[in-house]
């Protein structure tokens, strides 16, 4: 089994360490996994996209047309990539900065109110990790506590916002795996 | 020892310093410059050498002297820095001093984009720099790959006493795979009796490439062209996929539209159409051998490129034209994706003849 | 003579909110609004549109080109313009 | 109503793509000015330097050529040999101009070339993400020098007007700051003069901006202009180094 | 016009400057300093431009800007020169700016020695620089064809908006021949409307290389594609020698080597033995169809070069392999005698089977 | 009897392809000398440049490399990088130091790179048959300045040393003559002092020679000494111009 | 018809001009002609040589490993390329600087004392002149009238020099064509 | 002190015929020879030899290392070497 999803931000949202938390916890499980930034002239200012695919086998195309699930963290983000996934999939909506709605019927949403939560959480900057949480809350594709062991070890230097990494991760999870359900 | 997820760039750098490249000289380009940057905080720690130089040229020449000098040495760029080596490059291949050049390749020509692309398999392969020489190229297809092709990279340069390029193109470069960084057992190598370090106890050394009695330099010439035959004999490197049953099409790419081939191969077996892939590890020397028998049961080869199809050739020399050779392709920086490589052998099955 | 009065134009869109501008004035005429503009970012305002000594200080110090400063004539300030 | 202060129109509207108080746009800005003072716009050629300015041919209202990473000078010595007549200058970073550029731009100022350079010194690579540049302060963490600028490995900051003042032929060197109002007018001032050089064929003419990269320095825009007046300023004065004089009769004494 | 006698280089100077080359930039560099010494003194008699710049980098980086200003220039120089303007030469290609370059080549790889040479006959043809870009590549055979080529050279360069190299050995650059300037006639040349000289009544020329968007990066790629194409449907010159009869063996030779064959040729026509010759004028493009027929009634192509085989690839691939293409070279700055060439064929003729 | 004066060890008994009375046989010489005297000669590393003493590797009595046109620097550097327990030097002509190579001579000298260069100016290029170098005197012919160097087109000579003092790092510069024996004692002087401070790690160190290239300036050698000392020695000062001193602090005041 | 001539000597004994005069001798007279310099290492100090061609077909290979004449103007070149001249060609020999003989009997051998001749003639850097009339006095390879035009063509410049020239031409001319005649 | 003597050694078939030594010495000891050496030069030679001061320019000025100074002593002078 593969599974592809594309973590897309504003430069500064902490897309790409959430990808990273990602691929890391795959890896750290014994599964194939590929981190792929967008890199390139958006760098500078406009937005910051990654692709982590998890996967049983050899990863062979790091190149994801259509990828299974999107996190989008801002509109921009979400108008880009939600026309790309694949039917079925998981989109996960930063409801915080996005008002709209994904224009398509055929994939499950996931609503999130990031920055909301973070802010609540005592950590503005950690939104990432709450729609981290949701993500993998809401698919399952790794287990919570190797998620929560990743972060832990990611965040190592620095002691102090674990706690609240930790929570936001907590209640992103809480709020996905609801969405699962529902 | 545990797989860590890494950086194509920083893994290189770290494989680089494991492989003995104490020595590293360099200039920012993107899309590698975090190979610098690893290796400008790293190589403090293992007591290496790190310089950031003034330009490509210049770095290219510190090579030069480093590597006369006995020390391994080694940089990364990108594709404008390593025209800016051409000269520098012709001079070390023909003073055979051992260094590896790691090219991360992106859009071009000109200044072009950042974005990966493969269009300088000419530049490398056929030679950019003037006069008769050839660079060993190796072309890694993931992080993985790269990590290991680092240490052999640095034996096969002071085994050859030639420059060796590693070729990735920007994904490799900056895409994130676990990683292992395991020991590789050499040979031992011959001693660098040839070095510029010091005469003492010895006659001095001479790093040098200029031959004014043409004798002499048409030796050199001969000599450098049977190293290159050796290593055309000695070194091929390539890997073969879905070739254990009976196939319609051969694939040939290298690096990242390899692996692309791959994911399009599982695509298109599920639809019932058996394709196989050969994909070149070394560009120099290039598969040939192996090529030529694996085109035999296909219909056609098709090589998938980022470039305007620069491998054709050898593929077509490979094969002697006997099968028709057809190219699929995306420039600029875009990469092909396994749909559209697996829709073009569909058209390329269901239609007639190809080129030649 | 009698002060002359200065109209500060921002065009909020190109403004990249560097509050360069802001800094730049010496009689606080600017601030950082709290809204954003279409890029996303806190864009400058004029807040003290009187207090402006036509200095253009703002303007030499914008790297965005997105401020004009105009001198108002007697009649356009006594219109109320 | 008058407008006494709006973009000037040699500048393009097109916005530009530098972080939020990059002072690049500051630069383009004077330049554009002098240009539509001196009228010249119709005739002028301006090459674009691999750097963040890389893109500053979409940001002027005239021709342009972007040229390879260091060679603007070699460039634009090219327009100028052919075409005499236009009036060229290059806008080059430090990374550009001091590093790899270094013997373009010294032969193109020992000629004598008649064109003008305008030269943004950040003390660091922008584009590529903050790497040390030559002009790279001591002590300056970049990512590159991750621990600091070490003199004793790498060398002191090089002074590009002092350097380029040793020359002979030179006519106008000149290092101003964009780090405030007062600054730009005396930048704005020492540009001008540039371009009047070159149009009445003077000769070499460069200025050398104090500018700031927020972004690869870490710090917001104010703190820049702040650390550009603290750190830069004090070794890297800001001050005329040479300004037109005729040049002695052919092999004639040497007036230095 | 009389005939003159004069050295090839400095043939070369004055036809440049016939040409309408009024814009030269050179580096001193040996076997081919003559034309700049030649056009220093020239050039200020028409009104044109000499600088000797101060490297080659900034040579090659001149032209960019000349002729990005639509100035028609050109410079002179010698393999390693070559090599140094190898990232301006793919910004020109990539800009589309026309530009002539002459290597007068020398021996390689590296400092080599400055005797002739056709080493970098895989530089020219195959690319040095980064990227997906092409030269248009003359290779003279006299003096008088250098003279001719020269003018043929400008105006392609700025038909096809493209750098074209004129590959000379030491040879040509060295020997004096007779020559007469002719006056050729070229249909007109489209409207330089793209360059940098001012937007007096226009908008804004841009030259430039950069495409940060991959997809407009890609167009650029396939347009030049296009123009190469173009280039290969109707650039291909050459020369045949002694094809009117049937012909035993078949010389593949440009350049000097091709007079080389000439000589050879007559020499075993006295033992009876009949031998043809392809003469490549364009390297590339290369006269593969030609070649191909050509081929047909021969038992055997020999590629007589001075470089260690370099064209052989595009010989190969000409004849789809269907002879034995065998290959006999010289180098270092050693030039084959027509004694040696000829006891080749024979020795050839002689043996069995050759390489594929 | 007890020998005074003989060629020393260092240099090797093979005879030089120099024309007649070419400095560049005395340089050598001195070189030699220094080596000799230092001790230096079995952990030496001598960079030849691309000109005439392309071959200089044969003239000496241990290692050398031969390096690309004006790279020396960059080769030396590499060198001392990788191995700094060897003494290195490069020897190099004015077109290849003062013209192509520019960039790395600058850079070099600037990062305070722990080898001695010997700088040879002859105010031409010799190998390729005299055509002008950067360092040509304003009016001299070569066959690529056939009516005489114009600096209104291609300005004045550059004064490498001059040029070189101007940077904040290098440790010692000076310019000496090869003249006549009074100069060549301080030349002597100056190159000894030059791989002393090398041996001593005190960083880069810098040594010109004004020499003659009788062949392409046309004259006897007696003639071109003559020519040195009236035309070169006016322009280009013999004396030094930069000698150690401790290096100031990480990130201190700026010594100048 | 081909004759290769090779001009061999010091540097500056002006070997390389006379056979540029010769060549362009040739040409004035419709013929084909290549001259081609030795260039190469031993331009500095050492020994100086070019070759001329003269033919009335187009010259293939400007290559000629066996020439058939040769003009040597001192000891090491006629040393050179004595042994690589074709048997009944022409060997000029500079009896002035040349103490010894071809070591060849299939050969047709000119002397000259073209060093004492020119002195005598009143310009010591005449030598070449002498021995290029020789030459051609010898061979008859062109007529001596076009040999003497070129000459003055060539001189133009410094008429000055015209007349003794002109007679170390003559001189030289007369022994080549004794020579022959014996 | 007494007078001290020099034996000045030219290597001719080192020597290139350049003259500089000769113009060098102050002491007029050396001169060109009308003899041709091996490689076709005029070489120098020591045609005053008692006039030597042992300065070493000669030595210094050659381009070619082609001249060796010694210091004889007493006793070898005595000797007439
Ligand atoms: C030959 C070559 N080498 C390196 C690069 C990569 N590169 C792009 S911009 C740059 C440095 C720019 O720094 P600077 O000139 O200081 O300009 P800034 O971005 O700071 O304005 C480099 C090294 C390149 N494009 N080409
Ligand atoms: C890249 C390159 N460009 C040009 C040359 C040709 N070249 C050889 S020596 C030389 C100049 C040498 O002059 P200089 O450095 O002054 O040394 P000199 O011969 O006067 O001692 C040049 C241009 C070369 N070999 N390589
Ligand atoms: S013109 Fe001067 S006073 Fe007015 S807003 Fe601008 S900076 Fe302030
Ligand atoms: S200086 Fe310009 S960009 Fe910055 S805040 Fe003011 S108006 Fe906005
Ligand atoms: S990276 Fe630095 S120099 Fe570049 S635009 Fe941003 S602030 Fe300006
Ligand atoms: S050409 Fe000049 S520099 Fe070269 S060896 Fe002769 S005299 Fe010396
Ligand atoms: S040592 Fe002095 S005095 Fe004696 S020969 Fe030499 S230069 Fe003359
Ligand atoms: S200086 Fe040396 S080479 Fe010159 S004449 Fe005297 S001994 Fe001979
Ligand atoms: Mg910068
Ligand atoms: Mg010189």
């Amino acid at each position: 089994m593969q599974t592809e999803a594309v973590f897309a931000g504003f430069g500064g949202q902490g897309v790409m360490l959430a990808g990273m938390v990602l691929a890391e916890t795959g890896m750290n499980l014994g599964r194939e996994v590929v981190w792929l930034p967008s890199y390139g002239p958006e760098m500078r200012g406009g937005t910051a996209n990654c692709t982590v695919i998890i996967a049983d086998e050899p990863i062979a195309s790091p190149i994801v047309l259509h990828p299974r699930d999107i996190v989008a963290m801002n509109r921009p983000s979400l108008e880009k990539f939600c026309g790309l996934m694949r039917p079925g999939g998981y989109v996960v909506v930063n409801k915080s900065l996005i008002a709209v709605d994904p224009d398509r019927d055929d994939v499950r949403v996931v609503n999130v109110e990031a920055n909301r939560i973070a802010i609540e959480a005592g950590s503005a900057k950690s939104a990432n990790m709450v729609i981290l949480g949701a993500y993998v809350g809401a698919t399952g594709v790794v287990p919570y506590e190797a998620l929560v062991e990743t972060a832990q070890t990611v965040l190592k230097k620095k002691p102090k916002l674990i706690p609240v990494n930790l929570k936001c991760l907590e209640q992103g999870f809480e709020l996905g795996k609801q969405a699962r359900a529902d | 020892m545990a797989k860590v997820l890494m950086k194509g760039n920083e893994a290189i750098a770290e494989s680089g310093i494991r492989a003995g490249g104490l020595c590293y000289f360099c200039y920012p380009i993107t899309p590698q410059s975090e190979v610098a940057e690893y290796l400008s905080r790293r190589m403090p720690e293992v007591g290496g050498a790190f310089l950031q130089g003034e330009s490509e040229v210049a770095v290219s020449n510190m090579l030069y002297g480093a590597a006369g000098a006995g020390v391994r040495c080694w940089t990364t760029s990108s594709s404008p820095g390593i025209s800016l080596m051409m000269e520098a490059l012709s001079y070390i291949a023909a003073a055979e001093l051992p260094c590896v050049i790691v090219n991360i390749v992106r859009a071009g020509p000109g200044l072009g984009g950042i974005l990966p692309s493969q269009g300088d398999y000419r530049q490398a392969v056929k030679g950019g720099g003037h006069g008769d020489y050839r660079c060993l190229v190796y072309a890694p297809s993931s992080v993985q790959e790269a990590v290991d092709l680092m240490p052999l990279a640095f034996d096969r340069a002071d085994r050859y006493r030639n420059p060796v390029l590693i070729i990735g193109d920007g994904m490799i470069g900056q895409m994130m795979e676990p990683v292992e960084f395991r020991e590789q057992e050499f040979p031992s190598l011959p001693e660098k009796n040839w070095a510029t370090d010091g005469c003492k106890g010895r006659k001095p050394n001479v790093v040098n490439s200029l031959y004014l009695n043409p004798v002499e330099e048409e030796q050199l010439n001969r000599k450098l062209g049977e190293k290159y035959a050796r290593m055309e004999r000695d070194e091929v490197m390539f890997e073969e996929f879905n070739t254990g049953k009976p196939y319609r099409a051969l694939f040939v790419a290298y690096g990242t539209t390899a692996r692309i081939c791959k994911t399009a191969i599982k695509k298109l077996a599920e639809e019932g159409i058996d394709v196989a892939l050969l994909r070149p590890i070394t560009l120099f020397p290039f598969p040939s051998e192996r090529l030529n028998e694996l085109a035999e049961p296909a219909e056609f080869l098709l090589s998938v490129e980022m470039s305007m199809g620069q491998m054709l050739e050898d593929i077509r020399l490979a094969t002697c034209c006997r099968k028709p050779v057809h190219f699929y392709g995306r420039q600029g920086g875009l990469v092909p994706s396994p749909e559209e490589v697996a829709d073009e052998v569909k058209r390329l099955l269901g239609s007639a003849k190809g080129d030649r | 003579m009698a002060k002359k009065n200065y109209l500060v134009t921002i065009d909020r869109n190109r403004c990249k909110g560097c509050e360069l501008c802001v800094h730049a004035c010496p009689k606080q005429v600017l601030a950082m609004s709290k809204d954003i503009n279409e890029k996303g970012y806190f864009f400058a305002t004029v807040v003290s549109q009187p207090d402006c000594i036509g200095c253009k200080f703002c303007g030499m110090s914008c790297p965005d080109s997105a401020i004009e400063v105009a001198a108002l004539d007697e009649a356009e300030v006594a219109g109320g313009i | 109503m008058q407008t006494i202060f709006k973009r000037p129109e040699a500048l393009a509207v097109q916005p530009t793509h530098y972080c939020p108080g990059c002072t690049h746009g500051i630069a383009h800005r004077l330049i554009a000015e002098a240009i539509d003072e001196l009228g010249l716009r119709e005739r002028t050629v301006g090459i674009a330097p691999v750097g963040c300015s890389v893109l500053a041919f979409n940001y002027f209202n005239f021709d342009f050529q972007q040229a390879s990473h260091g060679r603007a000078p070699a460039v634009a010595t090219g327009i100028k040999r052919g075409r005499p007549d236009l009036v060229v200058f290059t806008y080059q970073g430090d990374g550009d101009l001091a590093s790899i550029g270094m013997a373009e731009i010294i032969h193109a100022a020992n000629r004598g070339e008649k064109f003008t350079v305008v030269f943004i010194n950040n003390a660091i690579y922008g584009m590529t993400g903050g790497q040390m540049a030559p002009t790279t302060m001591p002590g300056q963490v970049t990512s590159t020098s991750p621990f600091g600028r070490k003199t004793d490995d790498v060398g002191f900051p090089i002074r590009m007007c002092e350097l380029l003042s040793s020359l002979r032929t030179p006519a106008f060197i000149e290092r101003v700051s964009l780090s405030s109002p007062k600054h730009i007018i005396r930048a704005r001032k020492a540009i001008l003069k540039a371009f009047r050089y070159q149009s009445e064929g003077r000769g070499f003419s460069f200025v050398e901006c104090l500018s700031t990269c927020p972004t690869n320095w870490g710090v917001t825009p104010l703190k820049a202009l702040e650390w550009l007046e603290e750190h830069m300023m004090p070794y890297y004065p800001v001050q005329n180094f040479k300004d037109f004089e005729p040049a002695t009769p052919e092999g004639g004494k040497d007036a230095d």
